[in-house]
């Protein structure tokens, strides 16, 4: 056991922390909030040339063969200063399913583009059904010769209005598995019959309506087996999910540090308001429930990293960490009063991600579910 | 004990609900009852004013003032009633802070000028009002504030900053606590006057909501003269005046009303919503969470009539009871709309997050808005803790702050 | 609408209170806990004496004519007291059925004798399924000439082993409909083939274990008519569903000024620990889940006095109170410290009472799910 | 980072469950494996030194400590996989006193005579100690104690009172704080004994819990002697010795493991046990709550072994950082008891509150003894509210006590 992390990974963060506190102010997050694109093409080049979004990719695609839990390590920092950016669209949700499940020429179209920042990616998974299990998929793809012909539209699709490729989670068989006749497809965004709109929703965080109208994609655009998509969905939901968390910890840890030094500061009946028990123990709470996610987070990344089973512990990690991060923002908002719940505090950038990733890749009752089952329940 | 509704209440609840079904269809589009919604955007602005015209015909604005200054002298249950149905209709109209902070007050504790010169216009729907507490450093402890006011002649100049003034921008007055004697400490040397919001130097600045809404401003006085008539009470005893307004023990049963109609939204759209082939309002833990909030809801109103019923009563010991009562609907009312708001979004999932502009926004875009806009309930007019302090103190007997324990010797 | 008690109501509650608290301290409490029989002959004689068991009875049957509302307020003063007894067995769940659907010879006979407190009657309807449905519901009865003979085990029956007559709710026949079917039944607890035997129970309440064995009881003995006796326990479930939130309320309310009151007369550190904001948010939490239960219970037996429909104000309250007085006793322990948890201390017995009422009549979540059902869910 | 066992570990894990499988077969009826259950009923007792004897035969009582005094200088890794084990099986053997407590102490401030001449016994599983800490008067604020102890030659003649002294009708020595300087206020003039408890003037009467079951004690002194050399560090200094005794920071990882195996037990109940004509485990909402409860358990075992991996690495730093996180763990795991607790009472219905002695008691009367007897652990060895008290200060720099933000002058 060994529950350190190494020293190129604390200058990892030690980097990516000054990095992101420098280039991306919270004056910055709440512009790119309120662009149309939703980041900044100047900062997402920078992050290349750092090397950040080929960390986990081997040397061979254009990256530096990074170990998973590196990569959690800059999320966490990207969660910490609420980074608005198509990172995680491109680097966990797509980047990761290529190198695993690409073949060699899929990895060397798209791996290099991406870890150079070239290429930006977005997975088109969620559907209005707004489920994540196998029986949500019911956008259409049918092989016509050597052709998938896409119909249907996908919802939720972050950073889909500015994605290079998408990665599409497609119906190709109906079944009684829902899980089987599931087909992933690369499909080139600026293909005819794409159309990308962003949602208004309350991060402001540009997801997108993808509708899709007989788009037309190569057959060798498939990503691994025909049908046999369900499983690459799983592994990339696994990762996603608990790299998600990973931006939770570094939100929360940003909100509990702002709640604290607030209330170490702000005055009120002639004493800091810190040094009241009933702050006090707001603020334990919360300290308790960073440091509970924290370990938990980490333990799951690990997992996921190292490939074992781990379908128990990643939704123990997202049904603990989102409430966490629900209360530790909610908490924090609180604890500076009326200064909180404005636009121009930081708070409620923290606040407003806890509540959009609360239900991202599953809530808590989904994820309880799961664990049940994994339970034998 | 009778819980019943008199044939005469049962009457007019059907009268208010009956107008209010009406009326509201004029609402404008995404309307949701709000603060924000009232003070935001012009349309909704448009839209308070002309329900306020429109109840001040029906001549049920003030209902519970008397005859004399526009109202109908009505009976606390009758202002419940009202207050119930305006808060599920989600109507507009009804000033907060004209209505139903500074009329009592002046009913309470004004002199027969200020009642016959501000108390008609606001009866008639015609002047909106604003609150100007809050400062920068003055926010639960308000007695902290700065904002100076000096005596020149017939009028006050008064300089400083107040802020957390939810919908200075759309009020034609404001109320102000003032200092008007620096030597003085705290709540002693302060003032209460009334100002127009359109006086030279007033300048007011939008503090927009994490939603972007506009309900809160920062208002700066520039040298802005208050002509001294303009003081309710006593020079330096503002704060009595300030207390007195405090000490309205609302029965809050607005805020419940509120949670019971989107209650009743939810259910059924949770009827009509089907998730994996079955409709939400079949998920056990859906059901659970709904139930739930509908016994807060009645437990809500119920706690509210009670209030309703002491003030009705009325006598000091009463005053008492029902101060701490209302300090818990207060919190009780404001931590159900934020469990409600939370409920929502669990049950709507990612589309709990989509705002209402959106075509994919269900409910209007109510859960949205709400869960960003409830944090702002358990904070403004009281936060929570100080409600819990208050129930502490007036409910169980206990010291209101360490300063009273720190002058008792220490215990053996 | 009036939401006061009348004169004579304050009067009841004063007198209930000094008696009880005279008759009744908490060393007698602890006592009748560990006795066999768990209540006192004297004092149960000086209860009848004092009119309480015929408090609602009409004079005609020798009560003295009071509404649902008058024993609403004795209820909530032996809660508040924990008075061990099998009043509420009795009166509430025995004599109020028979009063409403007993022929007028079966009041004759045993209303008076309730009355004067000569008889004792226990209520047998939970079995060993425990759930408060008509489907839970399998002790046989089965009519053989002008007699039923009852056969099976009932459970969680209080006093049943100190009472005189047994009101059991049998399955006369079996349909689609499990409300269907289901007689009650007036047995004399003397009738050959009737074993009762305390469970030993947390509360040490005096639940009863109550085997019948091919006991014969004379057709005229049925309350109601056959087969239709599901009604009439709809109805006894809701008088005895609110009448327990009043012994909650007394209950919650002793525990609450007991709670304050060590709150200002423990120091620790020098100041008394009702001083500590933490301890203030406590009790200030108590008083908020007080007075909540207060109201909400209070219209609920209105409701049920008035005979009007209240299938969910009553699972409203019940939901509700029982919840808060778990809450109450719960923090009331923690306020106390350890001296709160000892067998010596009053504060166990509301807390152990908690547990107990919480379950009894449905837990929250039976009676959410009512809720739910009367909402149209 | 690798949150792997190393094949030594896995081996050693396999070895302890194997060996508490087989013995824990002795373990008298009813047997839940809680204080009460140890110390109440003297078959408890008896099972509890019988496992005491077998594990010191093993060489497995006191891992932790060096060789030379019965131990194995195991690594703390160890000891906490041997916990985990031991707690899953829900044995005694290990005497929270006189293993968790004294023996560390003694390891790390005591002489090397009290070393040899206490040490030994306990790691033989002969010695069974108790803790005489609280007094009527000094719980949370232990500095308040009034126990004196007066110097008579080589003896000082002990009179005072303790309580809620756990077992210490069972124990064999005990270890109090006592006030040897009667002029020094609180923390200062404390000295700490070893006192033989079958001492002449030692009385010791019981304090049931609200299931009566005996775990607590009232310890009386009556001018009892307790020789010199009994004292562990200076006269006057005992607050150190018993600061050095708080600060062993624990992993709590055992009363996470309680919960884990309660849990699996009452997830077989819940497979078995149909209501309504469904087993339980089909109820989506007993389905959430025992999620839940699985949920916080890994998160709890996750927190503990994060605390043991700071121990292992040791350091200052280190240790605040332990400290906070070990008071967090002990609030979270005595909280997460109560939860589970409570969810056990609610799932099983009315059986929740049937005694073990009945033939109708579910999981052997677990859960009703449970939700009794959980309220103790949320106020022993430091209640909820200091443990929080101790994260604000250790955790968040926050301050102590009220008395120190007096010392400061009031801010503006």
């Amino acid at each position: 056991m060994n529950l350190d992390f190494t020293e190129e990974q604390e200058m990892l963060r030690t980097s990516a922390r000054d990095f992101l506190s420098t280039e991306c102010p919270k004056t910055a997050v709440r512009e790119l909030e309120e662009s149309e694109e939703g980041y900044s093409k100047e900062m997402w080049k920078k992050m290349a040339d750092l090397g950040w979004m080929g960390l986990v990719l081997p040397e061979e695609y254009g990256g530096t063969g990074g170990e998973f839990m590196d990569l959690i390590i800059l999320l966490e920092e990207m969660g910490r200063n609420i980074l608005p950016s198509p990172f995680f669209s491109t680097v966990v949700l797509c980047s990761l399913p290529i190198l695993e499940y690409g073949t060699e020429e899929q990895k060397k179209e798209f791996l290099p583009k991406i870890a150079n920042g070239e290429m930006i990616m977005s997975l088109a998974l969620a559907e209005p059904s707004a489920i994540y299990n196998a029986s949500g998929i019911k956008v259409k793809a049918s092989l016509q010769g050597d052709e998938y012909v896409i119909n249907g539209t996908k919802l939720f699709a972050h950073d889909a209005h500015i994605a290079d490729y998408l990665l599409v989670v497609t119906r190709t068989t109906e079944g009684a598995n829902p899980q089987e006749g599931i087909t992933l497809l690369l499909v080139d965004a600026k293909s005819p019959g794409v159309t990308s709109s962003v949602v208004p929703t309350a991060a402001l965080d540009k997801q997108c309506e993808v509708i899709f109208e007989d788009v037309k994609v190569p057959r060798k655009n498939m990503l691994g087996a025909p049908n046999q998509g369900w499983g690459i969905v799983k592994r990339l939901l696994e990762q996603a999910t608990v790299a998600k968390c990973a931006e939770m910890l570094g939100g929360g840890q940003a909100a509990l540090e702002m709640s604290n030094s607030y209330a170490k500061e702000r005055v009120q009946y002639g004493r800091l308001i810190g040094d009241f028990q009933t702050i006090q123990n707001y603020l334990a709470n919360m300290w308790i429930d960073m440091e509970t996610s924290r370990n938990i987070t980490y333990e799951a990344v690990w997992m996921v990293g190292e490939k074992l089973p781990c379908t128990k512990e990643v939704s123990i990690a997202k049904a603990w960490v989102s409430e966490a991060f629900k209360f530790i923002t909610e908490r924090g908002v609180q604890i500076h009063g009326a200064i909180g719940m404005t636009r121009d505090h930081d708070m409620g950038l923290y606040y407003r991600r806890a509540w959009a990733w609360d239900v991202l890749f599953g809530d808590a009752d989904f994820h309880k579910e799961v664990v049940a089952q994994q339970l034998g329940l | 004990m009778d819980f019943s509704l008199t044939p005469e209440q049962e009457r007019l609840r059907k009268e208010f609900d009956d107008f209010f079904k009406e009326e509201m269809k004029n609402a404008p589009p995404g309307w949701g009852g709000s603060l924000e919604d009232m003070y935001s955007a012009d349309e909704g602005w448009e839209f308070h004013r002309y329900m306020a015209r429109k109840l001040a015909e029906k001549g049920w604005l003030v209902r519970a003032w008397p005859k004399e200054y526009g109202g109908q002298d009505a009976s606390i249950m009758e202002q419940v009633i009202f207050g119930e149905v305006s808060a599920y209709h989600k109507s507009p109209g009804v000033d907060v802070f004209g209505i139903g902070l500074l009329g009592p007050t002046l009913l309470a504790v004004g002199s027969e000028e200020h009642k016959k010169e501000y108390l008609p216009p606001i009866a008639r729907g015609e002047t909106m009002w604003c609150q100007l507490w809050s400062e920068p450093n003055a926010g639960s402890d308000l007695a902290a504030l700065a904002t100076r006011a000096v005596r020149e002649g017939d009028y006050y100049v008064v300089n400083g900053q107040k802020t957390w003034s939810s919908g200075a921008h759309r009020g034609d007055w404001g109320f102000a606590i003032v200092r008007t004697d620096p030597e003085q400490k705290r709540s002693r040397g302060l003032s209460f006057l009334l100002l127009d919001m359109k006086a030279p130097g007033v300048t007011v600045r939008p503090l927009l909501g994490m939603d972007k809404t506009h309900l809160f401003n920062e208002v700066y006085f520039d040298n802005v003269r208050v002509p001294v008539k303009n003081r309710v009470g006593e020079e330096g005893k503002g704060w009595d005046v300030t207390k007195a307004m405090m000490n309205f023990e609302r029965t809050n049963v607005g805020m419940i009303f509120t949670v019971k109609r989107g209650l009743e939204d939810l259910i059924e759209f949770c009827k009509e919503t089907k998730r994996n082939g079955e409709p939400l309002a079949k998920n056990p833990l859906i059901r659970n969470k709904l139930a739930q909030i509908a016994v807060e809801v009645e437990v809500g109103i119920a706690l509210a009539y009670r209030i309703a019923w002491i003030q009705e009563k009325g006598g000091p010991a009463a005053m008492v009871e029902a101060g701490a009562l209302a300090a818990a609907s207060k919190v009780y009312g404001t931590e159900l709309n934020q469990r409600f708001s939370y409920v929502g979004h669990q049950i709507l999932g990612p589309y709990g997050q989509v705002k209402k502009e959106s075509k994919w926004a269900p409910l209007q875009g109510t859960i949205e808005s709400g869960f960003q806009q409830v944090q702002g309930m358990c904070i403004a007019m009281g936060t929570s803790e100080v409600q819990r302090n208050t129930i502490a103190w007036l409910g169980l007997g206990l010291p209101r702050s360490w300063d009273e324990v720190f002058k008792r010797p220490m215990a053996k």
